[in-house]
């Protein structure tokens, strides 16, 4: 907006909002909004340019504490948000995150679609298997044979894995980070909000208040670095690293570019102005109706 | 003798070319100057079934409503007939045109009084295998002897049908020797007929268009750049419209997934500072309830069109009601302020769309444009739309108010607080479907939610105080008030009409403005009428429930009110009148 | 001196087991057979945030509402208390104990009139740590304290430890040292701090249990055997506590993925011939407005349950509200009749669960049973819940009604027509949320949408008949008249006593049938009083505006509604029912 | 319901309603109701027995066209409804059927639950590549560049293929037909309705009216047994079969049976009856909130 402006640097801090997260003591969500205030840093993301818009749970708290354009939106609905405002202006980088109950419960359908399309947006979801929020009922990812709030004999159900969903999907760069090691998140963050078309990153981010204070105890030991020899362009061969047994794969499992939402936007606009080069004004418009 | 208002049928199934028929005479009317109105009915069928097409051409002025009874009726095919038997009433003295091989089974003619009408009979099939070589153009001899037998404007039709068919040759030719061996032989017919002329002068030419198209139209001259939305009948139109021509103007159209999608983009988009929209029907409206309070909470500008057709569920989609009311005033968990707007016939679905974008940006509010089949897909003929309608931006923050601390939702007079939008430097803020403080940081606090809740619902006082216009018809005072909206408006115009002529004064109020309602105009015009007839086409009366929350009601009152399904008509209302002025 | 009416409140962060200190003395009570009723609020945190708790006890009958302010105070940390300073209100007379070591900072301390209170320093930290083994049996060093200093029912509450913790030994005797310790200590205070004593016998041990499981009691009661919901605050608890039990009766229960699926479930077991019930807050409502117009439609019994909270949106999640009344009244598009009912206490959501299955089953309608946050979640002690209601079953086609040609939706008097469910031979039938007919099958024919409308519909008369009773508190005639909804109930009830103790002659009108609405009822009502009150927490006055469409509401009626968050309190009616009976 | 029954046989024409067909001619929604004519007589299924439940569009207007318990529904949310029945009573043979646009635009969400959950129904789509109801707008299937109503530039989206989706969802069972081969189709659907767990097969169904007469010309030569060396219990191997140009294969893709629903309900339930064996009466279960 204003004209005169001095090359500023952001650091990490420039992106706190101010609001302080009220998330619990210990709660995975506090790593991946340190991931995303460095890998902002790191891009130097204008926070006027950036949108980060989720839905509603502990985790979509999220875009409240960034120093952006944040919107809290609708439990499982921060996808056509985010999408609507990408297409309207797609210099926006726009960031959309949640839960796993967010995405995969009540959002599975705006996910697809936003996959399915290539929308050019981030999407990270914090997986604590589990919904937060509302206090501990069973997620779509919460592990069989677990007692939560609304399966008190056991989950019956077998869970899902984000990323294998995102890959099915169409998702075209699909990653998965641990909320316990900030240092590959980073850096994983910073190339999802790089790439061009629907980025999906999965961290799995520990409910300490209702899957118990183990979870990262458990989980550190089985963190295990993609093999720089695995080839993401590869879609068989990312599915490897999902519904893992006894291991938890960080890195890139997918990439694999293609036609964008804003490709597909870009090319009828391009139709549209070779069929009518001048735009016709109102008043021309409507003796299209002349019969 | 000779007429200046005629109301013409046409029924065949849906391969016989009816709606076609229908549009060139309509197309012909709008060339030659001469108002109509053409509505058009089909059967469940997607191809091929039962189909009706009535046009009212007047030559003495705009035309308002359908027509309640046909005078003359051009059936294609008996067996389509049938179905609209009880649904299509030919006037006394009318006349019943059908094709000479194709024989009229016992009770299958009209129902209206046997004796009253005259029939005739055309070889529209053989003269189109004859004249046009193909029995495809039997519509087109339709149309001919209509517009002969009727001294239509012949030449004006012929116009349409050559431009309709500009660039497929061998189809405008057949058309035309379909439509001119028609126009021979309703000479050779001349005067053995019996139905009066229709008298009219050649004048500007006029639009044909549908509701939802001066919907689109309205949309694009407010602004619009962005639409999001996902098929349903009846309200479809405006959706494909905008598909082909947002792109031409640099704005953008996603074909959402849903519903709540549609309305989800359509606020992504607004936060970008874009003028958005979305268009659907009832079930779909159902579906955004949720999203149309997160409008409201977040304060971001968003128009929702419902194009109203029968319900609860997925009910009649090709038919229409004005049962949606209750969910536009009412609906959505929450105290949910919003807007609703009530477009009166074609032109002013044209008018009431740059209305609602208006309302939607200055206020920073959902809007919902409340049309309804029956306006949302007739025909009218009309001048051109307005293009010098004011357009109103939204408020943007002044550069010194950017910056840290940047209230978004900052207390005001009117309710209404800048509201800066994506990409805007200084003007970043966090905000919530929450309850959120002047920062839009969430609270729960409970002086905050008051104070909050009365900021959003703040805004509907400007919105009553600049828009609530609404529309009032007849005399000053009179025995019988008639009060009733949307598309009853045309029915209503027309009764009042009727009942001066029969010496009965009575007068109509109209409200363009649903929500907030225009509550002070209603009190004067209660106080203006001694009877009261309450107008509507709902089996609940939502209407005339809606009306008491605003001003308590004459006991004595009569509630014209039933199911959709079947257009308002001029004597249902006229009927009521007649009563209400004993 | 001593008192038959005394309210505690105990306030600290969530870690100091303010809840646990809370659910003990009413426990205790409970056991003793002295009536009491608890409320609890949050801060936004998960884990940690502050907390409240208040108790109410009467020994001289049931307690209808929290209590507008509370005698004893106890302070677990003060800087949780600053949270709550604007919502706690210490009565006069009242004291504040507080932990020695954790000193007030100037501006902490409650609002009312610092010089009025008491304040007494106890080491409860200290003393936890020392007799319990443990400073986390702080919160039962205070219970003892009070209980000791009240004359609380000191030994039931002890048993309620014991039974809390009856599988955990080392917890259990950690919380009845620090018990114990509170009480010693308090014997020491005795008489310092100046409180009146809690008056009371030993009576029949009462039920503890909130409005949400008392749903889920009578859900099960009233044959119940099918759950499908999605966990949303407020209402998550009626979805666990059937989670656990709906197996056990062999019913069955799914966490669906969404409120639409919720809902859509719920239509499926029911046409199975399984009662079937789904529970929500506002935004799971919204999402089900489609739905809900499906169940109407297609006439098939489904029971939801709406734990109100503060809307629109996301809004207030952990905070009472009366604001989703419009959408549970009017929300869906279309003519879609259903019914709704509001309970007005914790022993009343058990019986409108039951009425609300009976209603679903014998009328083939969705019914909504409109709870709130206040209600759902706080705790009353309560006597055995009735298990002598009738329970209705559907009426289920005779033999010689099934067969080729089955009447589904035929015709009736009171509209309800028998209804076969799957698996019964010969009662196949087709049907749709598209309109039909008597079989079922798919129509857009005006007359049968006008005719099916006014079946669906006439349910709604045999509903009036039958459960239209309208609950009235008070003398017959009065000057002051009050009508409120739900949960208002309680304060309502305690304004009402409080007038009349000041002489003055009040009544009061709850309607527990919301829609239909009682409106005869209130007709009589209405014509009984001087002046209206009507009392309400909808910031646009929702419950106002419904009831002009009932009936016409005298104009000098004072409207008593804010925005929900706080729960109505006795002095708020008290004050408009003085300034009313002026 | 009526005790005395005399062993009747169910001939594919016993199955109708009475309710004739309003599709256009030569719409392939003929074929797939007559496949389920005869599927369900050559399982001889009985129609009290039997919920054939469906959204909204042209090919939902099938249940109405069966003689059992039918129910056209909401769009989208037929499986919602299905899954009821059948939870609330096993027995029935529960037949949910839709269009493309019915379960991948607006029922995706609906369509992941109840394979993730391996529900115990059959759902089979009708995919003509459209909306047909809606007179012809681009679903989620409809060919890249492809113009229809809502498309006038040419459909910028890339479509997806229902049978990959069904898949990744997690369906336990799918397969694909075509309407333009009954002889193939009817046995494909008396496995999928045989099957235990969620079978969903896709009839690929064309639409005469929206999107041209040559469908059934131009698809006719493609069709394509899948061989009978496939096995169908190698998911990758089903994969293939998937996003095909220029073939149709038709046949089952995918069978690998697992844990459903009802599976998980049945363990909840003996959990259950393990903790209480004798259901408490009401006033019993009452005691439980004495503190
Ligand atoms: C329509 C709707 N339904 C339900 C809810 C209640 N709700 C809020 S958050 C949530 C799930 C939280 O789980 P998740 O998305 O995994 O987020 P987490 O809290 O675990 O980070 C639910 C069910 C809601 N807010 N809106
Ligand atoms: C909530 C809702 N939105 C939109 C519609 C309108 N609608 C009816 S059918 C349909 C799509 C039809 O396509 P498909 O599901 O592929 O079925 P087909 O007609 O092609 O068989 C749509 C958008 C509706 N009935 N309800
Ligand atoms: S409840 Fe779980 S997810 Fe929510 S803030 Fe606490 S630890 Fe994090
Ligand atoms: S429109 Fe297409 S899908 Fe619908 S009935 Fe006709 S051919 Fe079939
Ligand atoms: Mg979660
Ligand atoms: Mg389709």
């Amino acid at each position: 907006m204003s004209a005169a402006t001095t090359e500023v640097t952001f650091k990490p801090g420039d992106y706190k909002s101010g609001i302080n997260p009220i998330w619990c003591a210990g709660c995975g969500d506090y790593a991946v909004l340190n991931a995303v205030y460095r890998a902002m840093a790191e891009l130097q993301l204008k926070p006027w340019e950036t949108a980060v818009v989720s839905g509603i749970g502990c985790s979509s708290r999220l875009p409240g504490y960034v120093a952006a354009y944040g919107f809290n939106g609708l439990h499982g609905r921060a996808l056509p948000v985010a999408l609507g405002i990408k297409a309207a202006r797609p210099e926006t980088r726009v960031i959309a995150v949640g839960g796993d109950g967010d995405g995969l419960s009540i959002g599975p359908g705006h996910f697809f679609h936003a996959a399915r399309r290539n929308a050019d947006v981030t999407y990270v979801m914090m997986d604590n298997e589990i919904y937060g929020l509302t206090k501990g009922q069973a997620a779509p990812t919460t592990p069989r044979g677990e007692k939560t709030k609304s399966t008190v004999y056991g989950n019956p159900e077998e869970p899902i894995d984000p990323c294998e969903m995102a890959i099915s999907f169409g998702a075209t760069w699909v990653g998965r980070g641990f909320s316990g090691e900030l240092k590959s998140l980073v850096p994983l963050l910073a190339e999802a909000l790089q790439f061009k078309g629907f980025a999906f990153l999965c961290v799995i981010s520990p409910c300490v208040t209702f899957r118990g204070d183990e979870q990262y105890k458990t989980l550190k030991p089985l963190v295990t670095p993609i093999p720089a020899d695995h080839d993401p362009t590869d879609r068989v061969a990312a599915m490897r690293y999902t519904r893992e047994v006894g291991k938890l794969s960080v890195g890139v499992l997918y990439r694999h570019p293609r036609q964008t939402m804003l490709d597909g936007m870009a090319y009828v606009r391009e139709q549209a102005v070779a069929r009518r080069p001048q735009p016709p004004t109102m008043a021309e418009l409507q003796r299209n109706f002349l019969p | 003798m000779s007429r200046s208002d005629v109301t013409i049928g046409v029924v065949g199934s849906g391969g016989d070319g009816v709606v076609t028929a229908g549009e060139i005479l309509a197309g012909g009317a709008a060339r030659e100057g001469v108002h109509c109105l053409m509505i058009s009915a089909f059967g469940p069928q997607i191809r091929g079934g039962e189909t009706s097409c009535t046009v009212r051409l007047r030559s003495d002025g705009a035309v308002h409503a359908q027509g309640d009874a046909v005078d003359v009726l051009a059936v294609l095919s008996w067996d389509d007939f049938r179905r609209f038997r009880s649904e299509i009433e030919v006037r006394r003295g009318g006349v019943v045109i059908s094709d000479s091989d194709d024989p009229v089974k016992e009770g299958d003619e009209p129902v209206s009084s046997r004796e009253a009408i005259a029939f005739a009979r055309v070889p529209f099939t053989r003269l189109a295998k004859e004249k046009a070589g193909t029995p495809l153009a039997k519509n087109m001899v339709a149309l001919g002897v209509l517009g002969e037998a009727l001294g239509l404007p012949a030449a004006a039709m012929r116009g349409a049908i050559e431009k309709r068919y500009a660039k497929k040759q061998a189809v405008r030719e057949a058309n035309v020797k379909g439509f001119d061996a028609g126009l021979e032989h309703g000479r050779a017919l001349d005067g053995t007929l019996g139905v009066e002329r229709f008298a009219h002068a050649a004048g500007k030419p006029l639009l044909l268009l549908s509701g939802n198209e001066a919907v689109a139209l309205g949309a694009l001259y407010a602004g619009c750049r962005f639409f999001a939305g996902y098929p349903i009948t009846p309200s479809s139109e405006v959706l494909q419209f905008l598909s082909e021509w947002l792109p031409v103007y640099g704005g953008k159209f996603i074909q959402a997934e849903d519903e709540l999608a549609a309305l989800g983009l359509v606020i992504g988009a607004s936060l970008a500072g874009t003028k958005a929209m979305t268009a659907t029907s009832g079930p779909g409206l159902s579906l955004m309830s949720e999203m149309m309070g997160l409008a409201a909470m977040s304060e971001v500008p968003a128009v929702i069109v419902d194009v109203q057709r029968g319900g609860p569920a997925t009910g009649i989609p090709t038919k229409s009601e004005q049962s949606d009311l209750f969910h536009a005033v009412f609906g959505g968990h929450g105290d949910l302020p919003r807007v609703v707007l009530a477009p009166t016939d074609v032109a002013d679905c044209y008018a009431a769309t740059v209305d609602a974008f208006n309302i939607a940006e200055e206020f920073q509010t959902p809007v919902i444009v409340l049309s309804d089949q029956f306006v949302g897909q007739r025909k009218e003929a009309t001048t051109a739309l307005p293009t010098d309608m004011p357009v109103v931006d939204r408020l943007l923050p002044a550069a010194d108010e950017l910056g840290t601390g940047f209230l978004r939702y900052r207390e005001s007079a009117n309710g209404v607080s800048p509201m800066s939008v994506v990409g805007m430097k200084g003007g970043e803020y966090q905000t919530a479907g929450i309850e959120h403080d002047e920062l839009g940081h969430p609270t729960s606090m409970v002086v905050l939610h008051e104070q909050m809740s009365a900021k959003r619902y703040k805004k509907l006082e400007g919105v009553a105080a600049k828009y609530a216009k609404a529309l009032t018809l007849g005399p000053e005072r009179a025995r019988v008030g008639v009060v009733a909206w949307g598309s009853s408006y045309g029915a209503v115009r027309d009764a009042l009409a009727a009942a001066e002529r029969e010496g009965i004064a009575a007068r109509a109020f109209l409200p363009r403005l649903i929500q907030p309602f225009p509550g002070q105009e209603f009190a004067a015009f209660l106080a203006s009428v001694e009877r009261l007839i309450v107008v509507e086409l709902s089996f609940a009366a939502q209407f005339d429930q809606y009306l008491r929350t605003i001003h308590p009601l004459p006991a004595d009152r009569t509630v014209l009110k039933r199911s959709g399904g079947a257009h308002l008509r001029l004597s249902e209302v006229l009927h009521a009148i007649r009563e209400a002025s004993r």
